[in-house]
């Protein structure tokens, strides 16, 4: 079933291609039918089955297809198949071509989050990236080639580095595969692994991002299809924490610890900066953009504390901020579909002229200021508890991050819909009220019920810690 | 011994069909011939084989080199179609021509012995320097010529280096112990000649010029099976005098200078060709690095297989679009819906070029960079892969060139005869041997040592 | 014996000269015969010494190479000088970035 | 001292080669002129025998001319070539056993591979037309060198071929062994006829004799090559020409008719039966210049390319076959 | 060192033919009377001024000239084999043959591209 689920939307997504009529539909039944095998490979997983399978793919060279769900891995998968259904639920007036790509993305995210062997998981990491290329390079708006040379030059740039140290960590660490348990087994110390640590660093920092290294999303959000499909999937595709999660931290206890005071620092820096910024910007993209730096800010800082709660934290940041941010993209597409920008200025009053459309944005944007109920509360509360006992200093700035976050976007939200009314617009059509209302389940469903969540990830979230040394 | 006269007796025969019945069954005749001998190559299949009293050495290693020149001979012939349609021009030589220069590379990489590895070069590179004049303009000859230049004067390098080794060593086969500064330079005049075939810098400087000007698909040959063939001796003669010492550090700054200089200036390039000609010189020198490791043929082997697969589609796309003046990158534009299956191909090999999995690009770098690795060279893997990216910027360039920029012809491009299936064979195995590298990389496994 | 090699040395290298200096595809050519030619006296004197007269088939075979060459190579100046009436290198430049 | 031993040997061949030019001169035209039935030269002198001496002392104190837009140093750079190389094959022609010549051996040198040196030296007289062409600045020096040069190389070729077939037999490229093995077997006219034919008409043409005298072609080309040549420099030609006569016919005899040894079991006297079969040759090429027309020039290339040539080549293969089958040389 | 005296000798011979070559072209140089004129001195063109440029590549010629080269190289490869049909037996002949036969083929090959041809 594992491998059903994985490679389903790539066969939907090459479908999709091939036959442009049909995309859509192809789209739709392809993404459903990853979402209903999400569920039940996330209730086999809770029952005991991680549907771990391998086989050898380069027996030579020690790679491995390996591939099985932990709690990390089921969690994110789910966050994945809903929102890549809730983005082509929503997205139903993009380019044919778009949804196959989207599909082959989902694809790729499930690989990554599967993928029990290290080079198989590069494999995977980098083959996103083809579909996420030629979405921004094919769809994106008018300064898409700058955009896009940005993105990739930068995520081409960690992943060679990766590359490098995925090499070293195998060759002077001795281990006689790349499969994560005999990685882990000979784990690589010393200066080498100072050096190798730092390449996946650099390579996961790209991805979640943390600053410096963020400057690519911003233009790669305003830049992308102004439906919000290509953004929804852009926010799956930051994975970087999740492999900071699996691969980083594990493989490198020793390294992470002699690093870890600096990347506390640049994570409650990296939260701070973001939202500060975000509450500067007058595009939407870029304001949720922003705003996600600084919510995976917030979540670097509980994973690098080393605190099981901290690593549980973010996980569960990752899996309910991709749902919310990547929702809030899509709505941002809605409401470029009715104003033609994407401005916040000129959008104003909506509450009057749309109400329901106007509720959905509330929702959204109450789940990113982290209320509680809503999912993204919980994330962001163990991720501070965690910190605390790591570092009470970054603790705070982190903190002010959070409190700042009601600042940006409710004063943006504000902007839109509760300003004088500028001029009418249709509420909800049909296709907002289905992902809008599939939207607002999972997102109250994870804000109210995270034990379900929790629970699958405490086992790895306290095995990590405990590779670290509990955190101190 | 199959494969050698089913090769030699296609190029003959190829030379003499054009003469009775026209340039199209002199092609279909050399098509044969080349899988004709790929499938004697599939049945002898890693059983090392010697004839000549030693002097033709099929081991598994030359198997996995004459693989990679049949390949590239096949796309080479596969994707002519139009080319010469075009060109009004429909030569049966270039058949014939082909088929030597196949046999010639094949000739090259299944001997241990200087001399014949020397007939084996020429046998390969004249019918080249014919091919590379065959459009027939100022251009062509202007490539042909520089071409023919450097190549004679590789020729002669190496053969001075040979005529060192012999008195150095007293004999023609490699892998003779030797020592003293005659050795010494016999070594490095057999490197320095090898360094020019395979384009490594500073011995690349005609890539580009002759890559431009000669016909697209002779380009897509020599940027393939030629290269597989230099390789072919390049490894086996430095396999032959060990990589130590000066020899060592030479080849270190030569694959150095190679990925750097071949990615920075690729960046600069105006005209798609001269790109991926600059292109192939960095490969060259990511193919190069597998030599540090401690058993590099495999790698090289698939990286060579891989890389003739891409380049050539992309080669392959171009000879399409080429009209003889070379392609500029704006009329690439809109490329996907000129024709959706040139538009796929360009998109796979371009992504298998930089690199990217799932595509067979990636995990050719990947096993060389793996045995370098396994040579405990990490500072030069680390800098290759960091050309590596300079590399990407280009090829993102040369793809977006094609895919999102706004078309300026939107007249349809229409393949026929050979095109189609040449393209999408090599597209598939571009994708299916990067989805199952094993399926590659189990091939060139067999070839674990290079014979000495 | 190492006068013949040093002759040798010396027309390899005076051959390598004036494929570097000449600007002339005539004269290069010539050059790169000249260098040939280098290799086959070292060939044959290595042969003499040591009495392995591989050496001198080896000379033979590289003659031969050079007449192949000498075929091709011509054939192609010929038809860069009908082109363009110039055999001279630095005139060819055409092919630019 | 054997320096100087082989450098008057060398001189005194060659005086006497110069000397039996110039008697050629005037043998050929005396005995042209009885074949087309009138007299030839035949005031200077009894029987105009001083005829040649006059000639030279024409020759000499004519004016040269150089033309003005020949390339001078190849332009006078020819005709020694021609005239040098024309000479150099007779060099290597033994007259006799060894020490017949009053204690010496009747030759300048003896190489192992006299053969090929003869082969060598043959083409190397074609860069005499082919730089004499080239350098005169004239086009019709320039169409008859390159017509020369061209018609020439393919019969040089036949006569290499053709040369093959004794060497196979003999088992040695040695102008010596041949002549011995012929003295012990047999000539080599009855065991390699068709070879000696192919070397006839070959030499034929090399000397620039009819039915292959392309090389002047005076009717079409004012005299090829040589147009924009007079005086010594063209006597230089003209002396070329006629040495290759003179030692093709002195070749013919030393590879296929026994060389020195006597004819017919008659008693062996050196050098004497060499110099008779010699004028015997001499003799037929007058005969059939004096018979025979002009080929036409694209028809003799493509006589020596598509007829000679093969034949030569069959045979040699031929007689490969049967030295290969027997295991060794007779 | 046997053979090196002969080829000394042959080059003494060489030499002396050489030198009687120059000084017989000497002569003629210096004996003869010198009255040159732009007229002489023209290259001959039937009494008319000679039209148009001289050096040119005639390439009929050239393509004889290839196929010269690569049969003559060819001819050098069969002298050492004739010297030595005997040793080598029969496998030497179907060497020399398959040899042979391939080059013979480059000559068909051109003979049928019409080198032959004059117009």
């Amino acid at each position: 079933m594992i491998h059903v689920l994985i490679f389903l939307p790539l066969v939907f997504g090459l479908a999709a291609l091939v036959l442009p009529r049909q995309a859509r539909t192809l789209g739709l039944v392809g993404a459903g039918a990853a979402l209903v095998l999400g569920l039940v490979s996330f209730g086999a997983y809770l029952e005991g089955s991680s549907g771990a399978y391998q086989v050898p793919l380069l027996a030579e060279a020690g790679v491995y297809y390996a591939v099985a769900w932990d709690g990390v891995g089921a969690v994110l998968m789910l966050a994945v198949v809903v929102t890549t259904f809730l983005a082509l639920l929503a997205a139903h007036d993009v380019p044919p071509a778009m949804v196959g790509l989207a599909l082959l993305m989902e694809s790729g995210l499930l690989g990554i989050l599967a993928a029990r062997d290290l080079v198989l998981f590069y494999v995977f990491f980098e083959a996103t990236l083809i579909p996420s290329l030629l979405m921004l390079g094919l769809f994106g708006g008018v300064g898409r080639v700058r955009a896009l040379v940005k993105f990739a030059i930068f995520t081409l740039v960690g992943s060679l580095l990766m590359l490098a140290g995925i090499l070293a960590v195998r060759y002077l660490g001795g281990a006689p595969s790349f499969l994560l348990d005999d990685l882990v087994a000979h784990p690589l110390a010393g200066a080498a692994g100072m050096w190798a640590f730092a390449a996946f660093l650099i390579a996961f920092m790209v991805k979640t991002p943390l600053f410096p290294l963020h400057v690519w999303l911003p233009d790669f959000h305003a830049e992308n299809h102004p439906s919000g499909l290509a953004d929804a999937m852009g926010t799956l595709y930051k994975v970087g924490l999740f492999g900071l999660f699996r691969w980083a931290l594990p493989l490198f206890p020793e390294a992470f610890l002699a690093f870890q005071p600096w990347l506390l620092a640049l994570a409650a820096l990296t939260a701070l900066g973001a939202a500060w910024t975000a509450y500067a910007q007058t595009d939407w993209k870029r304001l949720l953009a922003y705003g996600a730096l600084s919510h995976m800010g917030v979540g670097a800082l509980g994973l690098f504390s080393g605190t099981p709660e901290g690593a549980l934290g973010a996980i569960f940041l990752l899996a309910a901020s991709a749902v919310y941010t990547g929702a809030l993209f899509l709505f941002a597409g809605s409401l470029h579909r009715r104003f033609g920008t994407l401005d916040l200025r000129p959008t104003s009053g909506l509450a009057k002229s749309a109400p329901a459309l106007a509720a959905l944005g509330l929702i959204l944007v109450l789940a990113m200021v982290g209320l509680p109920g809503l999912s993204g509360f919980p994330g962001e509360f163990m991720n501070l508890l965690g910190a605390w006992q790591a570092s009470p200093v970054w603790t705070f700035v982190g903190f002010l991050a959070v409190i700042a976050a009601a600042a940006y976007a409710l004063g943006a939200y504000q902007q839109i819909f509760h300003n004088a009314p500028d001029k009418p617009a249709d509420d909800l059509d049909a296709f907002e009220w289905q992902w809008g209302a599939l939207a607002t389940l999972a997102i109250v469903f994870m804000g109210v019920y995270p034990k379900l969540f929790t629970t699958a990830l405490q086992p790895a979230a306290e095995a990590l810690a405990a590779l670290l040394g509990g955190g101190r | 011994m199959t494969t050698l006269w089913i090769l030699f007796l296609t190029a003959l025969a190829a030379t003499f069909v054009g003469f009775f019945a026209p340039a199209r069954t002199a092609k279909v005749f050399t098509l044969l011939g080349l899988v004709a001998a790929l499938v004697s190559l599939a049945l002898g299949w890693g059983e090392p084989l010697s004839a000549y009293g030693g002097l033709y050495v099929l081991d598994p290693f030359a198997q996995g080199f004459t693989l990679v020149m049949i390949v590239g001979g096949l796309l080479a012939l596969l994707a002519d179609c139009d080319y010469f349609q075009r060109k009004g021009w429909p030569p049966f030589e270039y058949y014939a021509l082909v088929a030597f220069a196949v046999l010639g590379g094949h000739v090259m990489a299944s001997t241990a012995h200087l001399g014949v590895i020397v007939v084996g070069l020429e046998l390969l590179s004249i019918p080249l320097y014919a091919l590379a004049a065959s459009r027939r303009d100022e251009a062509s000859y202007e490539a042909s010529l520089k071409y023919f230049l450097l190549g004679a004067v590789a020729a002669a390098v190496f053969l001075y280096g040979i005529a060192l080794y012999f008195g150095a060593t007293g004999g023609f086969v490699l892998g003779a112990a030797g020592s003293g500064p005659i050795y010494a330079a016999a070594v490095m005049l057999l490197l320095a000649g090898l360094a020019f075939k395979t384009a490594l810098v500073p011995f690349h400087w005609w890539t580009p010029d002759v890559y431009q000007g000669s016909p697209a698909p002779v380009t897509l040959f020599m940027a393939t099976a030629v290269k597989a063939a230099a390789f072919a001796a390049f490894a086996r003669v430095l396999a032959a005098v060990g990589l130590e010492g000066p020899v060592f550090y030479a080849l270190a700054a030569l694959v150095l200078l190679t990925v750097f200089w071949g990615n920075l200036t690729a960046m600069v390039q105006g005209e798609a060709k001269r790109m991926l000609a600059y292109s192939s010189v960095a490969h060259a020198g990511y193919i190069a690095i597998a030599l540090f490791g401690p058993d590099p043929a495999p790698a090289m082997g698939y990286y060579l297989l891989a890389y003739a697969l891409s380049t050539g589609l992309a080669f392959a796309v171009l000879t399409q679009l080429d009209d003889g003046r070379g392609v500029r990158l704006g009329e690439l534009a809109g490329l996907w819906g000129r024709s959706p299956l040139l538009g796929l191909g360009w998109t796979v090999a371009l992504f298998s070029l930089a690199g990217l999995p799932p595509l067979v690009g990636f995990w050719g770098k990947y096993l060389v960079f793996l045995e370098a690795a396994r040579g405990g060279q990490y500072l030069l893997v680390a800098l290759a892969l960091f050309a590596a990216v300079i590399a990407a910027y280009y090829y993102l360039k040369l793809l977006g060139a094609a895919l999102f920029a706004k078309a300026e012809k939107a007249e349809k491009i229409v393949l026929s005869g050979s095109t189609p299936v040449g393209i999408a064979l090599a597209t598939l195995l571009v994708v299916l041997l990067g989805v199952l590298p094993g399926l590659g990389f189990g091939l060139f496994t067999a070839a674990n040592a290079i014979v000495r | 014996m190492s006068y013949y090699l040093l002759l040798s040395a010396l027309l390899f290298a005076i051959g390598l000269y004036g494929v570097l200096a000449r600007r002339t595809a005539i004269l290069i050519f010539m050059s790169i015969e000249l260098m040939l030619n280098a290799a086959n006296l070292a060939f044959v004197a290595f042969a003499r010494t040591s009495g392995n007269l591989d050496g001198q088939v080896m000379a033979l075979v590289v003659i031969a190479l050079a007449a192949a060459e000498v075929a091709v190579g011509l054939g192609i100046i010929v038809a860069v000088f009908r082109a363009r009436s110039s055999t001279s290198v630095d005139d060819l430049a055409e092919l630019r970035g | 001292m054997i320096y100087l031993i082989a450098a008057i040997k060398g001189l005194v061949l060659i005086l006497l080669l110069l000397f039996a030019f110039a008697y050629l001169t005037w043998g050929m035209r005396r005995g042209l002129a009885r074949f087309q039935v009138r007299l030839g030269p035949n005031r200077v002198g009894p029987l105009g025998l001083l005829q040649p001496i006059a000639d030279a002392v024409k020759a000499i104190f004519k004016e040269d001319i150089s033309v003005a837009k020949a390339d001078r140093f190849v332009y006078w750079l020819a005709p020694i070539i021609s005239f040098t190389f024309a000479l150099a094959a007779f060099a290597v022609i033994p007259l006799g056993p060894e020490g017949s010549l009053f204690g010496l051996d009747p030759w300048v040198a003896d190489l192992d591979v006299g053969i090929l040196y003869i082969f060598a030296v043959a083409e190397l007289a074609v860069y005499g037309i082919f730089l004499s062409g080239w350098a005169s600045g004239s086009k019709y020096s320039l169409m008859g060198g390159m017509r020369s040069a061209a018609g020439l190389v393919g019969y040089e070729l036949a006569l290499g071929v053709a040369l093959l077939g004794p060497v196979l037999v003999v088992g040695s490229l040695s102008l010596r062994d041949i002549v011995d093995w012929q003295g012990q077997y047999g000539w080599l006219i009855v065991w390699q006829f068709p070879a000696f034919v192919v070397y006839f008409i070959a030499a034929l043409a090399e000397m620039g004799r009819t039915p292959f005298d392309f090389v002047e072609a005076e009717q079409e080309l004012v005299g090829g090559f040589s147009t924009e040549y007079n005086s010594m420099k063209f006597v230089a030609f003209y002396m070329a020409e006629l040495l290759h006569w003179i030692t093709a016919s002195a070749l013919i005899p030393t590879l296929f008719l026994g060389g020195w040894h006597a004819p017919f079991g008659l008693p062996e006297v050196p050098i004497l039966w060499l110099f008779v079969k010699w004028l015997v040759f001499i003799f037929i090429v007058m005969w059939i210049w004096a018979s025979w027309f002009r080929t036409r020039y694209d028809v003799m290339i493509r006589f020596a390319w598509g007829v000679l040539f093969p034949v030569a080549l069959a045979w040699f293969l031929a007689t490969a076959y049967w030295v290969a089958s027997k295991g060794g040389a007779v | 060192m046997q053979a090196t005296t002969e080829y000394i000798n042959i080059l003494i011979y060489l030499g002396i033919a050489a030198g009687i070559g120059v000084v017989m072209l000497a002569m003629g140089a210096m004996l003869g009377p010198k009255k040159p004129s732009p007229t002489k001195l023209m290259p001959y063109e039937s009494g008319n001024d000679p039209a148009g440029e001289v050096h040119r590549l005639p390439v009929h010629f050239y393509v004889v000239a290839m196929l010269f080269i690569i049969f003559d190289v060819e001819v050098a490869f069969l002298w050492p084999y004739a010297v030595n049909a005997g040793k080598l037996g029969i496998a030497g002949f179907w060497a020399v043959t398959t040899f042979t036969l391939i080059v013979l083929a480059g000559f068909v090959y051109e003979w049928k591209k019409g080198v032959m041809k004059w117009d």
